[in-house]
C-alpha cells in the first residue's frame, strides 16, 4: 500500500469512527469509535513516517469528492511532522476519553463529533490546496466548537466561552481565507505547489499583506496575544480529552500555518515580518506565563501556559526568520528546529497535563486549585505523572521541555552580535523574555503541583478522591513516557524535525545536528549531552540516597504532626492557597496584571471601632479582554440596539424597506449603465 | 578520560567538604566583625555529623517528595560540580558544562525544594516556596542575559570554553561587557543562594523568611542533607564566579600536581570572595521583600548594559 | 563601621576556667541547637538568654546556637511558669524536636513557678508538663550561668 | 599608551559614565544619587584626559582637569549641601517605579545603540564607536527629569543630560573647543547655583518639597 492510499484509508477510517459514534449502541459507542480512530491515527502516522523517511511529498488529486475545485492532498515532510504530532496527542486523548466518557463524551453527538474533530486535525497538514485546506480547517473549527459546548452546554460560562471561541476563530479563518485568495489570485492557481512557485516573485507589498493576514489568522488559532482570549474560557469548559487535543494539537496547527505561509510558500521575507513574529511571540510568552502564574484554576492555568508556549515557539520562529533575512542560514534552520521541537514537546506535555487535570476533575469534581490538595497521597499515579509533566513543561532536565529551550537559547546565543542592528537589539531582549517566561513557568507549575497535589486536602471532594481507572492513567502515562524518552534521548525526535525543516527552508543542505547520544550543533559551538546528564543525575540520586541511609544512625522515620508553631488544630485552611502563592508575582507585576481588588470592612452597629467582618475580593481577569474586547463588544451591542429601531413590527414598514432597496439597486444600475 | 573522571571526583569532594567549611568561615568572619569569638570554623561539619545521628521525622501529610527533595538537591549540585571547570578545565563530560545546562540543573534542586516546602501542608512552607520561586523567576532574566554577555568572547555558552578563552586571552578580562555581566551575575548569585540583603539565613522570625521557611520541617539526616546541599550550592556558584572573574590557577591538564594547585587556588579564591561577602553582609540590612525586584531589575539592566557595551566596544 | 570595629575590638569575655561537667546525651557534644519557648515568662530570662548569645558572653563559641524551628533543634530552652495557654504548645514543641533531645528550664519560674506559684493562669513548673533534663536557677539567671549549663552539654 | 590599553581604558570609562547614570535611577537615597553623579564626573574627566594624553593634546587634558574640578567636586558639593538641608531625604515615590525605570533605562540604551548605528559608521575611531553610551546617558538623564519628583533628582537629571552631551562631544570630535565646553559647564554651574538658591529659599518658606506640589504655578 503506498502512502497516498494510507492517507485516504486513514481519512475514511476516521469518518467511519464518526459514523460508529452515531450508529453503535450506547455501551460500545465510545470504545468502538476509539478503536477505529486509533486505526486512522496509525495509518496517517505510517504515511507520515514514510514521507519523513523518504523526504518526498505525497501528492493526490481527486476532482470527484469536492464539487468545483476538487480535493488536493499534498503531504510534505513539514506536514508529516505535524500529522505525527497530532497522532501523538490523539491516541492517548482517545484512550483517556473512554474513561472520561460519562463526563460529556458519551452522548451521541459527542461520540460522532469527536472522531471527526480528530480526523480533521490529522488531515489539515495534508491539505494541498486552498479549498481542501479551508474545508478541513472549518471542519476542525466547527467540530471543536461543538465539543466545547457538549460538556456543560447549558451553563452560561460554556455558552459565553463558545461564542468567544466562535467569533475569534471565524474571524481568523476569514483573514486566512483572504490571505489565500490574494495569494491564489496572484499566482494563478489554488494548489500550494503552484503558489510556492509564484509567491516568491510577487510584489513585496502583496507578500507583506499575505503574511500579515496569515499571521493574524493563524495566530488567533494558535492563541497568540491579543487573540488568546478564547483559550482560558474554552479550555475549562471543554471535556479534558478535547482540551488536550485543542491545546496540544490544534494550536500547533496554527503555528504550522504560519510556517507554511511564511517559510514554505513565501520562502521567507524581510526583517520586519520576523520582528513582528518575534514581538508577538515575546509578548505572548510573557503575558501567558504571567497569567499562568496568577491563575487559580488548573485548566485556566494550563490554557494560559499554552499561550506562553506558543509564544516561545513564535519567538524561535521569529528569530529563525530574522536570521534567514540577514543571511545566516545555519542559524535560521536551528531556530526553525527549535520551533518544531518546542511544539512537539508542548503537544506531549500539554496533552499529559490536560488529561491529568481531567482525571483530577473527575475524581474531585473541581479544577479550582483552592479546592484541591493532598492528591498525591490519594491519586499517587496520576499525581506523579502530573508532577513529571509539570517538570517537563518547566524545562527541567532531563525532560523534553529542556531540549527545546536549549535549542532556542543556542540559536539566540549564536545569533547575538551578528552585526545587524535589528538582530543585535532583538536577540538580547528575546533572551530576557525567554528567561522571565521560564521563571514564571516555574512559579505557575510549582503552584499547580504544590497547591493541587501536596499538603492537606482543601475540600471534601479532594479528601474523598480516589485513583481514576487504569485506562486514564495509561493515557497520561503514555504521553509522560514520551516526555521522558524525548528528553533523555532527543536523537529519537531530532532527525524527523530536521527533515521537516529542510523541506521548509530549502537553503540548508548539510546536516544541522550531529547525533549519536549527544546533540552537537554543526557549524556552531554547542554540545548537549542529555543522556549522560540523565545518567549522571540518576547515579547521583541513588548515590546520595545510599549515603544518607548509611550515615544515618536511625534511618526509620517517626511520623509526626506537621510543625505549626505549637498550634493545635492544624487545618487545611491554614495552608497557603493558590491566590496567596501567586500574590508576590501579582504584586510585582501589578501594572501588567491590573488585578481587581476590593476591601470591604463592616463595622458593628454600636461602634465603629469594632469590626464585624472584613471581606477581601481579589480577581485577576484578563487585562486585554477588559481593555481591548469589552469596548468593541459594547460598540457592537449599541449598534445592534440601534438597528432594533428598524424593526417596529409594522408590515408596511418592511414592505417599504423592500421597495426602497429595489429603488436603490435600480438607481445604481442606471448610474453604472 | 580516567584523569578527567578523577578530577571530576576531586571537584565534587572539594565542593562537598568545602561547602560547610565555607559556611563556617563566613560565620566566623561575621562574628569577628561583631566583636565576638564565634563558633569554630569547622562547626558546620560538626553540626552535620550530629544531625546524621539524630532521628528522622516525617510529617503525617508528607509524601515521597519530602524525602526525595534533599537528595535531589544534593545530587544536582554534585552533577553540576562534576562537569564544571572548577579545579580543571577538562572535567568529565566537560563538553556538557554549558552554563544554560548548569542553570537548569540547579533549578531542578530549587524547584523540588520549593515543592517539599509545601508538602507538609503548613502555612510557612507555602510562604517560603512562593517567595523563593518568585525571586528565582525575577532573577532569571539577569542570569540568562549575563550568560549571553559572557559567552560573547568564546562564542559558546560552554563554561570550560569560556574559562579557556579567558586564560588564552587575558586582554579580554577587563572589558566593560564582562564587568557588567559579572556584576549582574554576583547579584543573582547572592539572591539565589539566599544571602543578605535578599534573605537572612540566620533569621528566627518566620514572617521574614524566604529560604528557611521552606526547610522548617526538616530534621535529623534530612536536614543534614539539605544543609550540605545548600552549602555546596553556594560554594559551586561562588566557584563558578571566581573562575569567570579570574580563572588563573585552574589546571589545564589532569596531572596530580596541577590539580593540587587548582584545588588550592580554588579554595583561596572562594574563601576570599566568601570573606568579602560576609563583610558586606555585616554592613548591610535585609531589604524588604518587595524591594527585591528593584535589586534584580538592577542586575538585569547591568546585564543588558553588558550586552550593549559588548556591541559598542567590540 | 570599620572605625567602630577598631574602637571596640573583641568584646567577648574570656573563657571561664575549668572543664565543664559532662551532662547530656553524647550525640550533642560540641553541637547544640536550641529552640526557645517562652511558656509565660516575665521576659527577664529572655533578656539574659539574648545576652548569653550576644557578643559579651558568646555562647556560640561553645557550639550552641538558637534556631528557628524545633525540627532543627536538639533542645528546648523554656522560660517562665507554664501558663494555661502555653502548656499544649510547649508539649507539642518538645514532641516536635527529634531525639535525642534535652529540655532546659531557664530561671526560677521554670523550675518551681517562682513568684507566680499558685497563680490562676499557671499550670505548674516546666517539669510538671514535660520532662526536664537541666535547669538553671536564678531570677533571672546570670548569662554566665546559662553559658555554663550549655557548656555542660556541649562539653567545650 | 598602546592602542589596546587606550581602547580598553576609554571603553571602561565611557561604560562607567553610563553605569553611574543608571545608578541614579536605581538608588532612592539622594546622597547616593549625588555620589554617583560625582563618580560620573570623575569618569568623564578621565575620558577627556585619556583622549588628550593619547592624542597629545594638552588643551584636552586641561579641559579634563576643569571637568574634574567642576563636575566631580564643586557641583556635587553644592548639591550635597542642598541634600544635607533635608536629612534622610529619599526619592520615595518616583512617578515610574524603580524596576520599571531600570527596564526603561535598558530599553533607552538599546535605542541609543540602534539610533547611532549610522553615526558611528561615520566616525570609525576607537572613541567614535562609544558614542551610543553618551547618547544613552543623555536619554537616561531625560528619563530622570521626567519621572523623578525631588528637586535634587531633577538637578541631577539635568546634569546627566549635560554629562551625556559632554561625553558625546569628547568622543565624536575627539576634542571640544575649550571655550565651548567651559561655556556649557559654566551654564550648568549657574543653573545649579540658581536652583540651589531657589531651593533654599523655598524650603525656608514652605518646608521640604516635592516638585509635584508645584503644579499650582500654572496660573
Amino acid at each position: 500500500m503506498n502512502a497516498g492510499t494510507l492517507v485516504v484509508t486513514g481519512a475514511v477510517l476516521g469518518l467511519g469512527a464518526g459514523i460508529a459514534g452515531v450508529a453503535l449502541p450506547h455501551r460500545s459507542r465510545v470504545t468502538g469509535a476509539a478503536v477505529l480512530l486509533w486505526g486512522a491515527c496509525a495509518l496517517e502516522g505510517v504515511a507520515a513516517v514514510h514521507v519523513l523517511a523518504t523526504g518526498h511529498a505525497v501528492v493526490l488529486h481527486s476532482s470527484t469528492i469536492l464539487p468545483l475545485t476538487g480535493v488536493e492532498v499534498m503531504l510534505s515532510p513539514l506536514g508529516a511532522f505535524f500529522v505525527l504530532l497530532v497522532a501523538l496527542v490523539a491516541v492517548p486523548a482517545t484512550l483517556h476519553g473512554i474513561g472520561y466518557a460519562r463526563h460529556g463524551l458519551a452522548s451521541r453527538t459527542a461520540a460522532c463529533v469527536f472522531p471527526i474533530f480528530v480526523t480533521s486535525l490529522l488531515l489539515v497538514p495534508t491539505a494541498g490546496s486552498v479549498a481542501t485546506f479551508m474545508v478541513l480547517w472549518e471542519l476542525m473549527a466547527l467540530t471543536s466548537l461543538l465539543l466545547v459546548l457538549v460538556g456543560h452546554g447549558r451553563r452560561a460560562e460554556a455558552r459565553s466561552a463558545a461564542s468567544w471561541y466562535a467569533v475569534l476563530t471565524q474571524g481568523g479563518a476569514a483573514l486566512i481565507l483572504i490571505a489565500w485568495l490574494v495569494l491564489a489570485a496572484h499566482s494563478g492557481g489554488q494548489s500550494f505547489a503552484a503558489m510556492g512557485h509564484h509567491a516568491r516573485h510577487l510584489a513585496p507589498a502583496v507578500r507583506g499583506l499575505v503574511f500579515v493576514l496569515a499571521l493574524i489568522g493563524f495566530g488567533s488559532k494558535a492563541g497568540v496575544v491579543p487573540f488568546h482570549v478564547w483559550l482560558p474560557k474554552a479550555h475549562p469548559e471543554a471535556p479534558s480529552p478535547v482540551s488536550a487535543l485543542m491545546s496540544g494539537a490544534m494550536v500547533a496547527l496554527g503555528v504550522y500555518g504560519i510556517v507554511l505561509v511564511g517559510d514554505a510558500l513565501l520562502g521567507g521575507g524581510p526583517v520586519w515580518w520576523w520582528l513582528a513574529v518575534l514581538a508577538l511571540g515575546a509578548v505572548s510568552a510573557l503575558f501567558g506565563s504571567l497569567h499562568a502564574a496568577s491563575s487559580t484554576d488548573v485548566k485556566r492555568l494550563l490554557a494560559y501556559s499554552t499561550t506562553d508556549n506558543v509564544g516561545l515557539a513564535l519567538l524561535a520562529l521569529g528569530a529563525s526568520g530574522l536570521f534567514a533575512a540577514t543571511r545566516h542560514p545555519v542559524l535560521a534552520s536551528l531556530g526553525l528546529v527549535a520551533t518544531l521541537v518546542l511544539m512537539l514537546n508542548h503537544a506531549a506535555v500539554k496533552g499529559a497535563l490536560f488529561l491529568a487535570a481531567g482525571s483530577v476533575q473527575m475524581a474531585t469534581g473541581s479544577s479550582d486549585l483552592d479546592r484541591l490538595g493532598g492528591l498525591l497521597r490519594r491519586m499517587p499515579q496520576t499525581g506523579a505523572l502530573f508532577l513529571v509533566a509539570a517538570a517537563a513543561i518547566t524545562g527541567l532536565p532531563p525532560l523534553n521541555g529542556f531540549i527545546g529551550e536549549w535549542l532556542l537559547f543556542q540559536s539566540l546565543l549564536h545569533g547575538a552580535a551578528t552585526g545587524n542592528t535589528a538582530t543585535d537589539v532583538a536577540v538580547p531582549l528575546a533572551v530576557a523574555a525567554l528567561a522571565l517566561t521560564a521563571g514564571l513557568t516555574v512559579v505557575a507549575f510549582v503552584k499547580a503541583v504544590g497547591i493541587g497535589f501536596l499538603g492537606r486536602p482543601r475540600s471534601q471532594g479532594a479528601d474523598e478522591a480516589v485513583e481514576v481507572p487504569v485506562t486514564m492513567r495509561l493515557a497520561v502515562g503514555l504521553l509522560v513516557a514520551v516526555c521522558v524518552v524525548f528528553g533523555v534521548v532527543p536523537a529519537l525526535e531530532l532527525p524527523a524535525v530536521e527533515r521537516a525543516v529542510r523541506t521548509a527552508v530549502p537553503g540548508v543542505g548539510s546536516a544541522l545536528l550531529a547525533h549519536g547520544v549527544d546533540v552537537q550543533l554543526v557549524g556552531l559551538r554547542g554540545v548537549l549531552a542529555p543522556t549522560e546528564l540523565a545518567g549522571a543525575m540518576a547515579v547521583a540520586v541513588v548515590g546520595v540516597m545510599v549515603l544518607r541511609r548509611s550515615l544515618s544512625r536511625r534511618p526509620t522515620a517517626r511520623v509526626v504532626d506537621a510543625w505549626g508553631c505549637g498550634r493545635q488544630l492544624q487545618t487545611a485552611r491554614m495552608q497557603y492557597t493558590a491566590t496567596s502563592f501567586a500574590e508576590p508575582v501579582q504584586r510585582v507585576f501589578d501594572d501588567v496584571l491590573r488585578p481587581v481588588q476590593d476591601l470591604d470592612v463592616t463595622h458593628v452597629a454600636e461602634s465603629r471601632y469594632v469590626i464585624e467582618a472584613v471581606t477581601f475580593h481579589n480577581a485577576v481577569d484578563d487585562a486585554i479582554e477588559r481593555g481591548l474586547y469589552r469596548p468593541v463588544v459594547r460598540v457592537v451591542r449599541r449598534c445592534g440596539q440601534a438597528a432594533r429601531a428598524l424593526q417596529p413590527g409594522s408590515v408596511h414598514r418592511y414592505l417599504g424597506y423592500g421597495l426602497g432597496a429595489l429603488v436603490i439597486v435600480l438607481a445604481a444600475l442606471a448610474m453604472i449603465g | 578520560m580516567v584523569g578527567a573522571g578523577i578530577s571530576s571526583a576531586v571537584q565534587v569532594a572539594v565542593v562537598a567538604v568545602g561547602g560547610p567549611v565555607l559556611l563556617g568561615v563566613m560565620r566566623k568572619v561575621r562574628c569577628r566583625l561583631e566583636g565576638r569569638v564565634g563558633a569554630p570554623v569547622l562547626q558546620p561539619l560538626v553540626d552535620i555529623r550530629k544531625l546524621f545521628r539524630k532521628e528522622r521525622l516525617r510529617p503525617d501529610q508528607a509524601t515521597w517528595i519530602f524525602a526525595l527533595a534533599p537528595v535531589v538537591l544534593v545530587s544536582t549540585v554534585a552533577v553540576a560540580a562534576a562537569v564544571t571547570p572548577l579545579v580543571t578545565t577538562h572535567p568529565a563530560f566537560g563538553a556538557g558544562s554549558d552554563l544554560f545546562v548548569l542553570v537548569y540543573l540547579l533549578l531542578v534542586g530549587s524547584t523540588i525544594l520549593a515543592l517539599a516546602g509545601m508538602d507538609a501542608g503548613t502555612a510557612f512552607g507555602g510562604m517560603g516556596s512562593s517567595r523563593a520561586v518568585t525571586i528565582g523567576a525575577l532573577a532569571e532574566p539577569a542570569l540568562l542575559v549575563s550568560i549571553l554577555a559572557l559567552s560573547a568572547t568564546a562564542h559558546s555558552s560552554n563554561l570550560a570554553a569560556i574559562v579557556r578563552a579567558t586564560l588564552a586571552g587575558p586582554g579580554s578580562v577587563a572589558t566593560p561587557q564582562r564587568l557588567f555581566a559579572l556584576g549582574s551575575l554576583l547579584i543573582v548569585i547572592v539572591a539565589e543562594s539566599g544571602r543578605l540583603p535578599v534573605d537572612n539565613p540566620a533569621t528566627h522570625l518566620e514572617l521574614t523568611m524566604v529560604h528557611e521557611a521552606m526547610v522548617l520541617e526538616y530534621a535529623g539526616p534530612d536536614l543534614a542533607v539539605v544543609t550540605v546541599g545548600e552549602a555546596m550550592r553556594l560554594t559551586l556558584l561562588l566557584g563558578i564566579f571566581v573562575n569567570l572573574v579570574a580563572p588563573w590557577g585552574v589546571a589545564t591538564t589532569t596531572h596530580a600536581a596541577d590539580i593540587a594547585v587548582g584545588v588550592a587556588s580554588l579554595a583561596a579564591k572562594v574563601a576570599l570572595l566568601g570573606v568579602a561577602l560576609s563583610v558586606f553582609e555585616v554592613s548591610t540590612a535585609k531589604v524588604r521583600l518587595f524591594r527585591i525586584p528593584e535589586l534584580l531589575a538592577g542586575a538585569f539592566v547591568l546585564a543588558l548594559l553588558g550586552v550593549v557595551s559588548g556591541l559598542v566596544v567590540k | 563601621m570599620s572605625r567602630a570595629l577598631r574602637r571596640f575590638g573583641r568584646v567577648t569575655e574570656p573563657l571561664a576556667p575549668g572543664p565543664p561537667t559532662a551532662d547530656g546525651p553524647p550525640e550533642l557534644v560540641r553541637s547544640l541547637q536550641l529552640r526557645h519557648v517562652d511558656a509565660g515568662s516575665c521576659n527577664g530570662c529572655e533578656l539574659e538568654i539574648v545576652s548569653a548569645f550576644g557578643p559579651v558572653y558568646d555562647a556560640e563559641r561553645f557550639g550552641a546556637r538558637l534556631v528557628a524551628s524545633p525540627r532543627h533543634a536538639d533542645g528546648v530552652l523554656v522560660t517562665g511558669p507554664v501558663t494555661q495557654n502555653m502548656a499544649v504548645p510547649l508539649l507539642r514543641t518538645v514532641e516536635a524536636t527529634p531525639r535525642p533531645r534535652v529540655v532546659i528550664a531557664v530561671g526560677d519560674c521554670a523550675r518551681d513557678c517562682g513568684v507566680f506559684a499558685g497563680g490562676y493562669g499557671v499550670v505548674g513548673a516546666v517539669g510538671d508538663v514535660v520532662e526536664v533534663d537541666t535547669s538553671i536557677p536564678g531570677c533571672p539567671p546570670h548569662p554566665t550561668a546559662i553559658v555554663e549549663a550549655l557548656r555542660g552539654i556541649t562539653r567545650r | 599608551m598602546s592602542a589596546s590599553t587606550y581602547a580598553s581604558a576609554l571603553g571602561l570609562e565611557a561604560a562607567a559614565v553610563l553605569l553611574c547614570a543608571v545608578v541614579t535611577l536605581w538608588r532612592r537615597s539622594l546622597g547616593a544619587i549625588v555620589r554617583a553623579l560625582a563618580i560620573q564626573g570623575l569618569a568623564l574627566a578621565c575620558v577627556a584626559m585619556v583622549i588628550g594624553l593619547h592624542q597629545r593634546d594638552p588643551g584636552l587634558v586641561v579641559v579634563g582637569l576643569l571637568v574634574l574640578a567642576a563636575k566631580a567636586a564643586v557641583v556635587p558639593m553644592l548639591i550635597t549641601r542642598v541634600v544635607r538641608g533635608d536629612p534622610g531625604s529619599r526619592e520615595t515615590q518616583p512617578l515610574v517605579n524603580v524596576p520599571a525605570s531600570l527596564v526603561a533605562a535598558g530599553a533607552l540604551t538599546f535605542l541609543a545603540f540602534a539610533a547611532t548605528r549610522s553615526v558611528t559608521a561615520l566616525v570609525p575611531t576607537t572613541a567614535g564607536r562609544l558614542i551610543p553610551l553618551g547618547l544613552a546617558c543623555m536619554l537616561v538623564g531625560f528619563f530622570a527629569l521626567v519621572t523623578r519628583r525631588k528637586a535634587v533628582s531633577q538637578i541631577v537629571g539635568i546634569l546627566l543630560v549635560d554629562n551625556g552631551v559632554a561625553l558625546v562631544a569628547f568622543l565624536a570630535t575627539a576634542g571640544v573647543p575649550l571655550l565651548v565646553e567651559l561655556g556649557a559647564s559654566l551654564d550648568v554651574l549657574l543653573a545649579v547655583i540658581v536652583l540651589r538658591v531657589l531651593a533654599t529659599h523655598l524650603r525656608s518658606r514652605l518646608g521640604p518639597f516635592d516638585l509635584d506640589q508645584l503644579t499650582e504655578l500654572h496660573d
